[in-house]
């Protein structure tokens, strides 16, 4: 009996997977589902290890599920170095392991076909998250011809991997799940004629000497059709990046970011682990930890090095009530294990964040998930050239905008994570703000739109008075602009 | 190798919140509303930006005048009918029916039983007649219990698990697992 | 003597550590990091395929400083990895009859200085050569096996680093504004902050940014175009594609690096662009990927993985410009390289030391000066 | 506990590049460029991080601790403005052939 770790019953989620579609892997059959990618295929047969690393020989498995971070290339269909956590699969799909770095040139059983298309709208929004989704439908609102990129084949950001309700006011969609939220939103972009959504399509970069923005959208693992669109105004609402952590072992299979583990988990419904250990007690540590419990996965303990979790209380309680240890000041040593996770050492810390002799504990387990913050993604904008600063209350690098949002790149919007760290809901209210402002420069849209607009900022306003964002509201002040005419 | 048993941090910076802390925060409702109605037990302690449960409330007694504020229960206007409860994004609300046994129920024995609502998003769902183990904040075994009754929300989605438990734990649970079928 | 480089190219930090090398008190100056602008984007091919023998002459010299100094990095900085590679085939392309033409009478300038030149078919080439190409995608084929690949950062940093360890300066960051001059010298460089840096001599190195600097002094020397290029870097593969490919027609040119890499640049040699930024271009990168996938259908699937723009400066005559100022006696310019600064940058700046420190003129400069026709 | 396999701490996953690695780089580089010479961009091209298939991605971040951090041992103050390093396009690795054109003429 070959292994199953797909998830069958789970209290929020269901999943279209599609059809049984049959592939090799290493010359051995795995049967898959349509909707999956390779990656999220071989990971629900529990294969583990993807790759093996240049130098160091050492096995690799998917890290970030997302395409960004490497782990999971493979040589499919005779091409090698194939973003396989990023590529669906195909019904007879050879599948190879590859030391990318001893990897002979290409091979391919057939050529690649593209198709080039030559766009131009409005505006043009990088990342279809809750803040690129909310910016699309104020700008349609107001008549503008809108087109909005992402990555993923499934747009919805962050929020298609969220199995809780969301807190804010119903202006946000509060009380509803974040899967749902995005949904709502998408419903609401297709309805929508005058927006184009691309699914798949990556933004390559912005081409200043031509004024164009290069997208590449992925339609098979050899056709891919090249997007060149000008827009008169662009928003960039591309979200955030997840941080890392350098300890001993933290290569190993089994040892990846919370997104990864949401990805499998809720976006798939694929158990990347049975046991594992959360670092980060943070709003994304917590809320990992309970779709874990939600997915059937034993989490044995979430560890901070902080004397204080960075959650929510009510986040936090759902996993302290179900036995889940929290442990503050705890922070991890080592990760051990042949090919594999299959333990961790983790040690206590005092206030000045030096180890307490004596308090190492090992933990087995068979997955270690990341969740110790979140980084602005700003490459785009600086594609743009807009002006960035590092701001530590907004988590990374960041643009300096306005109040409404444009930054020091003329007709160039930030909105959402992409301008510093903060929520959903304020990203959708970022969102409308960006979306309202592109149109209205563009002398589209009413009185409506200015009324949309402002209740926005003002319920921006009114959310930031929560003391966990007076940070924020400072951290925003250090790159807050005056307005541009 | 043995492994330790990994034990939490029992404090409130760690998602701890005690009965205590309830008190302290006025969200034990009193003996007055409860022979009244059902009522909620809001573990709602920090300025959320979330207003979900002032905004379903039929009879607006959920106060917050603006949406960082705590929720501030207005005890006479509340009628109990859990809507709250099923709204809330942090399932923080129980709904206590605490003179269940003696005001509804009516069975031999029951008479200082309470009806305590749990809002539930984990599997397996308990049904009707399952027995439950029944744990406190701090995920503490107080008993087992059985389960009187579940429902899902049809606007929320969130399952309603109703146990029946002595009216001293009525305050102290916050979670049940299904022990037996 | 103190002398004060402006730029840290191949060629500022060639001039600098050779001067430091003879006991000169040296100090660069870098409008941005070390090794900014066209350096960190070319190839760092040692290339003989020069179109002037006075240049191919000088491309066969850098050759021998270079091993040179690969063994110096090795020995006396303790630098592992040395900046040398291995000796190569360049394969130069022509996709017509016409271009095939052309690329004989370069080939001729090869011959005349002792270079073995292989006038091969794409028959040839596929066979002995490139087993990815297609045969029938182009003309002809001229092949010489003079060639060096080399990794350009041990280059420039380590040639930083044998100039510090003689006691020479390096300042990054620091953009020169302008100049304090008087009695037909300079006698400072002005910085943006009004630090100024004094020196007894002043060499220009500053690639396409030097014209700036002499219309900021007012000098009349032979004006430059500068001009765009563009370039790219793949994914690494296994190491097996040897050659260096250029194709002359199309300004390309392509070589798997000592890192694993395909790189390729491409020239752009029509326009004089009068912005400095480096900016990418959708352009050039079609053109790098038409030409690749021309030759070499497969090679459609291999991964782009970063890209970049660059500014390059172009002669009309297409020599270099290296000599004293008239002007400002204690001036010296050193820039113009056209896209060759790598192939002969060594050679051209143990020389120019040599002019600077000891005060003799190198004859074979004299082709070179700066206020030529 | 008992002994077990103390596997290194990767810092860039691309080019296998360890912690322990990224210091002796650092360090290649002071001793190479001086202070006044150092900056991220010499880090980068002294360690090879940032320049494999990720871009950065991964290990930039933990670069740039390590930088800081080596840096104060040195008693150097470095703000992180200083740490900006612009990434390149393509955001993500692309097949060359995308943006090949049919005809040698057009480009």
């Amino acid at each position: 009996m070959s292994v199953d770790r797909r998830i069958w019953e789970h209290p929020v989620l269901t999943w279209d997977r599609g059809e049984p579609v049959k592939f090799t892997f290493d010359g051995k059959g795995v049967v898959a589902y349509k909707n999956e990618t390779i990656a999220a295929a071989l990971y629900a047969a529990g294969i583990m290890s993807f790759t093996q690393s240049s130098i160091l020989h050492r096995p690799r498995g998917p890290f970030c599920m997302i395409g960004k971070c490497s782990q999971c290339l493979m040589r499919v269909n005779g091409i090698p170095h194939v973003r396989t956590c990023i590529t669906p699969v195909e019904e007879g799909m050879v599948v190879e392991t590859e030391n990318p770095h001893e990897s002979e040139f290409p091979t391919p059983v057939s050529s690649l076909e593209v198709e080039r298309k030559t766009l131009s709208y409005d505006v043009i929004i990088v990342g279809a998250g809750p803040a690129g989704l909310s910016a699309a439908i104020s700008a349609a609102k107001a008549g503008a011809k809108v087109a909005v990129l992402d990555q993923s084949p499934y747009p919805g950001g962050q929020l298609v991997k969220q199995t809780h309700k969301f807190f804010g006011t119903k202006e946000s969609h509060a009380g509803t799940r974040g899967v749902d939220i995005a949904d709502v939103l998408l419903s609401e972009v297709r309805d929508h004629e005058n927006v184009d959504l691309y699914p798949m399509a990556q933004a390559v970069g912005y081409y200043a000497p031509e004024g164009m923005l290069t997208a590449v959208r992925t339609d098979g693992v050899n056709r891919y059709t090249l997007l060149m669109m000008k827009g008169r105004r662009y928003i960039v609402a591309t979200g955030a990046m997840e941080r890392t952590l350098a300890f001993p072992g933290n290569d190993l299979p089994g040892v990846m970011g919370a997104g990864a583990a949401q990805t499998l988990m809720n976006v798939f419904g694929i158990r990347p682990a049975d046991e594992v250990l959360i670092i980060g007690a943070g709003n994304v540590g917590v809320i990992i930890a309970y779709q874990a419990a939600q997915a059937g996965i034993k989490v044995k303990a979430v560890i901070d090095i902080l004397p204080k979790t960075g959650a929510y209380l009510v986040h936090a309680a759902k996993i302290r009530r179900m036995r889940m240890p929290i442990l503050l000041r705890h922070t991890i040593k080592a990760v051990y294990g042949d090919g594999k996770v299959e333990s961790a050492e983790i040690y206590e810390v005092d206030e000045n964040f030096r180890p307490v002799p004596g308090s190492e504990k090992e933990i087995r387990v068979d997955g270690i998930w990341l969740a110790v913050g979140l980084t602005p993604s700003v490459e785009m904008l600086e594609k743009f050239g807009a002006r960035m600063k590092f701001v530590p209350e907004l988590g990374g690098y960041v643009p300096y905008r306005t109040q409404y949002l444009e930054t020091s790149a003329p007709g160039v919007y930030v909105a959402g994570d992409a301008s510093g760290i903060e929520e959903a809901s304020t990203a959708i209210m970022e969102g409308r703000i960006a979306g309202t402002s592109a149109a209205s420069s563009l002398g589209l849209g009413g009185d409506e739109l200015e009324e949309e607009r402002r209740q926005a900022m003002e319920w921006l306003d009114l959310f930031r008075e929560s003391p966990d964002y007076k940070r924020i509201k400072q951290g925003i002040q250090k790159v807050l602009m005056g307005e541009r005419v | 190798m043995s492994e330790e048993v990994l034990e939490g941090t029992d404090t409130i910076e760690a998602g701890y919140v005690t009965v205590e802390d309830l008190k302290r925060n006025d969200r034990i409702p009193p003996l007055k509303a409860l022979e009244r109605a059902p009522m909620p037990v809001i573990d709602c302690l920090e300025d959320i930006p979330c207003t979900p449960c002032r905004d379903v409330c039929p009879t607006k007694a959920i106060v917050m005048k603006n949406m960082i504020d705590r929720p501030e229960i207005d005890w006479d206007k509340c009628t109990g009918c859990t809507l709250c409860a099923q709204a809330c994004p942090g399932l923080a609300i129980n709904i206590v029916n605490y003179f269940f046994g003696k005001k509804s129920l009516r069975k031999p024995g029951y008479e200082d039983y309470s009806l305590v609502m749990i809002p539930y998003e984990l599997t397996p769902i308990p049904r009707k007649g399952d027995v439950v183990d029944v744990y406190d904040r701090g995920g503490k075994l107080v008993g087992e219990a059985e389960v009187f009754s579940v429902i899902k929300s049809p606007k929320f989605g969130t399952v309603l698990v109703n146990i029946l438990v002595p009216q001293g734990w009525a305050f102290e649970i916050k979670h049940v697992e299904v022990r037996r079928r | 003597m103190k002398v004060l480089v402006i730029g840290s190219g191949t060629i500022g930090t060639s001039v600098s550590q050779e001067l430091a090398d003879k006991g000169v008190d040296v100090e660069i100056y870098d409008a941005k990091y070390l090794g900014y602008g066209a350096t960190s984007r070319s190839l760092s091919v040692f290339s003989v395929q020069q179109r002037d023998r006075r240049l191919v002459k000088l491309a066969l010299e850098s050759v021998e400083l270079a091993k040179e100094l690969d063994r110096r990095l090795k020995e006396e900085a303790n630098f592992p990895i040395g900046i040398f590679g291995e000796r190569c085939p360049h394969v130069s392309v022509a996709f017509t009859e016409r271009d095939y033409e052309i690329l004989r009478d370069y080939s001729e300038v090869w011959r005349s200085e002792g270079i073995d030149v292989k006038d091969v078919s794409p028959g040839e080439v596929k066979e002995e050569l490139l087993p990815w190409v297609d045969e029938n995608s182009f003309y002809r084929a001229l092949v010489t096996y003079d060639d060096y690949k080399a990794f350009t950062f041990p280059f420039t940093l380590g040639r930083v680093g044998l100039m510090r360890m003689k006691g020479g300066k390096v300042y990054k960051y620091r953009e020169i504004k302008d100049f304090d001059t008087g009695g037909g010298r300079i006698k400072a460089a002005v910085m943006e902050d009004g630090h100024k840096a004094d020196a007894d001599v002043f060499v220009v190195a500053g690639g396409a940014k030097s014209r700036e600097i002499a219309k900021k002094l007012d000098d009349p020397v032979k004006p430059i175009r500068v001009t765009t290029a563009g370039g790219f870097c793949t994914e690494p593969y296994k190491y097996l594609f040897k050659p260096v490919i250029t194709v002359e027609s199309k300004g390309y040119r392509l070589t798997q690096t000592l890192r694993n890499e395909f790189a390729a640049v491409v020239y752009d040699m029509g326009i004089d662009n009068p912005s400095y930024d480096i900016e990418e271009s959708l352009r050039l990168l079609e053109r790098i990927a038409t030409v690749t996938v021309k030759l070499f259908p497969s090679f459609a699937y291999i991964n782009v993985l970063r890209q970049w723009g660059a500014y390059l400066d172009y002669t009309d005559d297409g020599l270099p410009i290296v000599g004293w100022s008239r002007k400002y006696e204690n001036l010296y310019y050193i820039y113009g390289f056209n896209n060759y600064g790598f192939s002969i940058g060594t050679a051209v700046a143990a020389r120019a030391a040599v002019e600077i420190a000891d005060g003799r003129r190198d004859q074979f400069l004299e082709d070179f000066r700066p206020y030529r026709e | 506990m008992s002994e077990k396999k103390l596997h290194p701490a990767i810092i860039c996953r691309c080019l296998d590049r360890t912690q322990e690695d990224m210091i002796g780089a650092f360090h290649m580089m002071i001793d190479f460029l001086g202070i006044d010479g150092a900056d991220i961009n010499a880090f980068r091209r002294f360690s090879w991080g940032t320049t494999g298939f990720c871009q950065g991605r991964g290990c930039l971040a933990l670069m740039q601790r390590i930088y800081v951090n080596e840096m104060r041992k040195l008693d150097v103050r470095i703000s992180p403005d200083e740490l900006k390093y612009k990434a390149r396009s393509p955001a993500q690795p692309v097949p060359l052939g995308i943006f090949a054109k049919n005809n040698l003429e057009e480009v």
